[in-house]
């Protein structure tokens, strides 16, 4: 299909482009710090199927489990606190107070209830990207208009069914822009969650070869984790693209 | 004057008020004090200036609005959307833009539980009803890829299909040509004639009125209010559209129109 | 301007030195030298720049920010593997401890086997602890080793009876043993001391004079640090080292010692368990990272 | 205004509502980890005039600065991928290649290029919180429909003004959804932006607690972070109801 | 057939087919080699069924859609909506829903960069416009808090604020009841005898075309054509309204609409 080969040419376009700069970056700097890319490329090949693989494996899994716990709890909670003013008004104070909390800084405490095994690295992204969630679908639904509504209260429907036939659908298109940037953070907090009790997943392995002064395999796993990201930003792209087929202009 | 409820009123409007919460201010009423009833298995039309409250009275009927003073009545009982199948057609159609024709036709009747895709009298009378209204090739549609004409119709077959208790039309075809239209009253007199549905509609034309509705309720401006409600023999039956009567009919409506639209205006300039 | 500009004065006029310190044993010499006015004293002007963390302070230093920095021989192997020139000027007096938990029953370092002990990978901290088994005779994978590089989460854990033992640093571990913990072992007891001072090639190079100027002062402290009573310099030191209030009763400062180069030992052991684990390919040699700068 | 007193109130409710929480967890554990709220307020109190006032002075001007600049960047940003297809069709990689990249894994060069100063902490917050900026106000313009623009179109409107009349009003309520999530992001990592090369900052203030062990003026730091965050909520709220008066309901 | 351009044209469609891109299929042209010229200060009245593409032909003059062959040309010269001011007033108002009613009404002029807020000219051109269409009181609303007919009206207002070169109307008093829309037929009439601007008005009313349009197109569905396009000698002629010829000409056209749409629906049958 056209479509495909060109999105294709335009990711092509950019990953050029970011190495570019990155090759630019590099060699006017002249640092350690900064390898150029083809030493990196090189040295991706040499420890990816031996590490990278499992890792990633590892770090997918943990995102896909703490997204998936995000939106099971922050999805419904957005929905009552956009819908319902009552529950709003007491719960988006309870939100805004517990949203600027470091989460991090809880680490301790979540470590002594869920141990330093999978689920405080799963609850800990949870944590992170639940608020995230929480308030763009509760915006989402506080800004439709009151009207778009009419039809299904006429009609007499129930609360199921107003969610069904107006809430998620309206609320659909930023729903997939919170789980987007929850998403993408969810990758970039990998550094912080899988730091402790485990040896597998990307965040474990950028930050341990940061801690070795292994700048190539800490670029080789950034890129990694990057290429992750795009391939799980095409994945939300695509569903977006059936989901909202309405809105296709 | 004490108001009473006549045991066969299907729809009774009882000394309602409805005033709209704006973003500033307190606004005046958009329906003072309006008293109507409207009897089992009867049509009937209301005429009135734009901005008098038409739409607010239908809107109050459907449980959209919450009246300020007063009540609406369905049956003697409160007006309740899920006792009653309402079927409201709002003046801006009402389709749902994420679904397709079809869906947006089912709509009612799915959140009715009546629906049962694929069931062949259901099919069937979907089917037929699109023909009908002449959008049987739009069903795969959004309706953003619709014209306006065939959005209505569409809001059209969404509340025809539902066979509801009562019909709540607000200048439902207004969008349409000269001929569809008359064809689409014709459509609905068919559906009226068998299954005599209770119904309250808005319209912009004396003839329209005259065409469908057994009762012609008049509507005055500032604040929106009934002016006059009266009884139309000609109501409901298509062989007298060409009449004399008719026309006679027609004439004389539009200058009673007339003069409470001057009457409004000389009360206007004087105040 | 963070001191490492080459622009050197006039002969008697000396360049700035800026320094990185962790909240640890091994800095105190630093704070006391800069409180008690020694380094003024010898003509000096040394920043120290206190970090949280390792790794900011190792960012820190590759980026160019520090002349040099308190540290561990592993992160000099590391910064040399990776290609930052970095050279060890002497060793410090860093403690590191194998500490069991209150309920934990095992009574010695062979009870560990099998059970939970947490350190933090790749580090100076899993280096001692499998030093500290190889003593006993067990391999680093006889332990189940949890990994928690967050100190203070190593030590609640420990605390609350989630591990069995951990490996902490000073001053750490005598908050650990303070309350209630049970010293296993410690690189004092095995004689190894991988804490280090090292300071960037280039400032082995062009600050020779400010870097002998600061040992001197160093020394003063270290003098101070051994004979002054506790009172006189407890507070002031938790309060600038940003040590834990607790401190201040469970503390066991070390007998700190003058400015001196690494034992070989110490140098070539570390760098072994480096090559073992293949964290590094090198085998760097003593005279690779160490230059004396004392000695002149 | 009994709108105001209303507002009050839920926010009370919800600060007691949370209290009750933590102080039910802090009986159940009876850790010192997880002190009771009473003692952490005693300590608040000792310390806040002397140190916490001054630590929530720079953490809100450099999350003042950070978000700014993400704004200045990013909206932008946002608004010619969300408008120009063409554009989107080349930034979209890349900000997709870019986003997951952990920023703190980045520190290097950034005090390489920054320094160690005000400049690497405020660029951090940027670095991590304009991403989120940028999608959000890419896909609440995508999503307009087309229709919305003809009335601009029909009068032969400048790019300028159709910006000023129809993308600027009709992205505002996702921009300001994506103000709160930024904003609330950048507060929560103040905890790694702010513990190097400064002893201010309430990251720093917090980061420096929790390495003495002294809870009890961690949480009082948290305490403040979440006031904090609360009351920059609240200016955004209060933006809202200004800026989207026709939304009013 | 070569099709030629006249000197005096100010609207003119070469051959124009329009064809929208549907969400999963190539839908049928909209409307399709369509010829048609509009003499400068004019109005020609487009009749036709729903969804015969009117408002398409609108929405092409004003450059919204783009022609999939043929082309429209204003003046000679492409159609440019920066090179002429365009006053499109679409079927569903095109009001933003951000701005008050004040503000819709003068964003014409705004992008026009010929409004001067306070200017008392300026002022009272508007005021004087919001009267004579009957919303002077609504300037600090917003569009949802208005009734369908008034929201018509201020859309109507931001065309004749405008004072454009090309006045395009769709459907443009739909919305309103008899009086008002005489009513506001005359406004538009005043206007028009003023400064002569060139119209393209959709309409479903046989007589609002007979009363406006100098010209009248009538079009045909499927595909969208133009089935005849005659002068009307009454148009634009509002003493003329009442009179004998007038209604023999309603009576004539309406004959000749309801034959289009017969043969059409033969057509259909026989297909
Ligand atoms: N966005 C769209 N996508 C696909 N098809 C469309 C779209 N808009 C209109 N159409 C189709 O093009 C045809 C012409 O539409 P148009 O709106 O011009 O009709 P119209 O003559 O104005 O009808 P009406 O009197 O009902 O407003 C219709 O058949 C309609 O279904
Ligand atoms: N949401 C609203 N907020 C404030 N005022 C409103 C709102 N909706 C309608 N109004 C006002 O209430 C009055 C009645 O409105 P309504 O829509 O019932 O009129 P209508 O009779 O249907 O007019 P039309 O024939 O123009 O549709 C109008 O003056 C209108 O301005
Ligand atoms: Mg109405
Ligand atoms: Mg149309």
């Amino acid at each position: 299909m056209k479509g495909i080969s060109h999105t294709l040419i335009s990711y092509l376009a950019a990953a050029v482009f970011l190495l570019a700069i990155w090759w630019g970056l590099a060699l006017l700097l002249e640092l350690p710090i900064v390898p150029t890319p083809d030493k990196v490329f090189v040295r991706l090949t040499d420890v990816f199927a031996r590490d990278i693989l499992e890792h990633a494996a590892y770090s997918l899994w943990r995102i896909a489990a703490g997204l998936g716990l995000a939106v099971c709890i922050g999805y419904p909670l957005g929905v009552i606190m956009g819908y319902f003013r009552q529950a709003d008004r007491f719960l988006s104070p309870v939100v805004y107070l517990t949203y600027p909390i470091p989460k991090i800084a809880l680490l301790p405490i979540l470590m002594l209830l869920a141990g330093v095994g999978e689920l405080s690295k799963i609850l800990m992204i949870f944590l992170i990207i639940v608020f995230q969630v929480v308030v763009a679908v509760r915006d989402a639904i506080r800004t439709l208009p009151e009207e778009r509504y009419y039809p299904l209260y006429s009609l007499g429907a129930s609360l199921g069914q107003i969610f069904r036939f107006v809430i998620l659908p309206a609320s659909l298109p930023k729903f997939i822009t919170a789980i987007r940037v929850a998403m993408a953070t969810a990758v970039s907090v990998l550094f912080f969650t899988e730091t402790f009790g485990t040896q597998y997943g990307m965040g474990y392995y950028i930050m341990d070869a940061w801690l070795r002064v292994n700048y190539l395999e800490m670029y080789a796993g950034i890129l990694v984790l990057s290429v992750m990201g795009l391939l799980l930003f095409g994945i939300i792209d695509c569903f977006e693209h059936v989901a909202c087929l309405w809105q296709r202009k | 004057m004490k108001w009473h409820m006549n045991p066969t009123d299907m729809i009774a409007f009882d000394h309602l008020t409805v005033r709209y919460r704006s973003a500033e201010c307190a606004a005046a009423a958009a329906i003072a004090d309006v008293s109507l009833t409207v009897p089992q298995g009867t049509v009937c039309a209301i005429i009135g200036p734009s901005g008098c409250g038409k739409s607010t009275l239908l809107r109050a009927v459907a449980g959209l609005v919450q009246p300020e003073s007063g009540c609406v009545k369905i049956a003697g009982g409160k007006a309740d959307p899920k006792k009653y199948r309402i079927g409201f057609m709002p003046q801006n159609y009402g389709l749902l833009p994420w679904q397709t024709v079809r869906e947006n036709i089912v709509l009612g009747c799915r959140i009715r539980h009546d629906w049962h895709a694929g069931r062949e009298e259901d099919e069937a009378r979907l089917a037929r009803l699109m023909a009908a209204l002449h959008i049987e090739g739009l069903a795969t549609r959004y309706p953003h890829e619709l014209s306006g004409g065939q959005q209505q119709r569409v809001s059209l077959a969404r509340s025809f299909l539902l066979q509801p208790d009562i019909l709540l039309m607000d200048e439902p075809f207004s969008a349409l040509d000269a001929i569809t239209r008359e064809e689409m009253q014709d459509v609905f007199l068919a559906l009226w004639q068998e299954q005599h549905v209770t119904t309250l509609l808005v319209t912009h034309y004396v003839e329209e009125a005259l065409y469908l509705g057994q009762k012609i309720a008049l509507m005055a401006a500032d604040p929106g209010r009934i002016a006059r409600v009266f009884d139309n023999p000609l109501g409901g039956h298509p062989e007298q559209r060409g009449s004399r009567e008719f026309f006679e009919m027609s004439r004389a409506l539009r200058e009673e129109i007339r003069g409470i639209s001057a009457q409004h205006a000389g009360e206007g300039a004087a105040s | 301007g963070c001191g490492t500009g080459s622009q050197s004065a006039g002969s008697g006029k000396m360049q700035e030195l800026s320094i990185g310190l962790m909240p640890d044993t091994d800095s105190l010499p630093f704070l006391i030298a800069e409180e008690k006015g020694y380094f003024a004293d010898e003509g000096v002007k040394v920043n120290l720049k206190p970090f949280k963390s390792a790794m900011d302070r190792d960012s820190a230093m590759q980026s160019g920010h520090l002349d040099g920095a308190v540290s561990d021989m592993l992160a000099a192997a590391f910064a040399k593997d990776g290609g930052f020139d970095v050279k060890v000027t002497s060793s410090t007096d860093g403690s590191y401890k194998l500490i069991a938990g209150k309920a934990e029953p095992a009574a010695d370092v062979k009870g560990l086997r099998g059970k939970d002990v947490s350190v933090s990978r790749n580090t100076i901290i899993e280096y001692v602890t499998d030093e500290i088994l190889a003593k006993d005779g067990l391999k680093g994978d006889d332990i189940n080793k949890v990994i928690i590089p967050q100190i203070p989460t190593r030590l609640e854990m420990l605390q609350n009876g989630k591990l069995a033992a951990a490996t902490l640093p000073e001053p750490m571990a005598s908050i650990a043993i303070y309350n209630g913990g049970r010293l296993l072992k410690s690189s004092d007891d095995l004689g190894i001391n991988p804490g280090v001072i090292l300071f960037t090639d280039k400032a082995t190079k062009d600050k020779q004079k400010e870097i002998q100027a600061m040992y001197r002062a160093y020394n003063r402290a270290v003098d101070y640090l051994n004979n002054a009573p506790r009172e006189e310099y407890i507070d002031f030191v938790i309060e600038k080292a940003g040590f834990p209030p607790a401190a201040k009763e469970a503390l066991k400062l070390p007998t700190y010692h003058k400015a001196a180069l690494p034992k070989e030992q110490d140098v070539t052991d570390c760098i072994k368990w480096l090559n073992d684990k293949d964290l590094v390919k090198e085998t760097y040699g003593y005279d690779d990272l160490v230059i004396n700068l004392l000695g002149e």
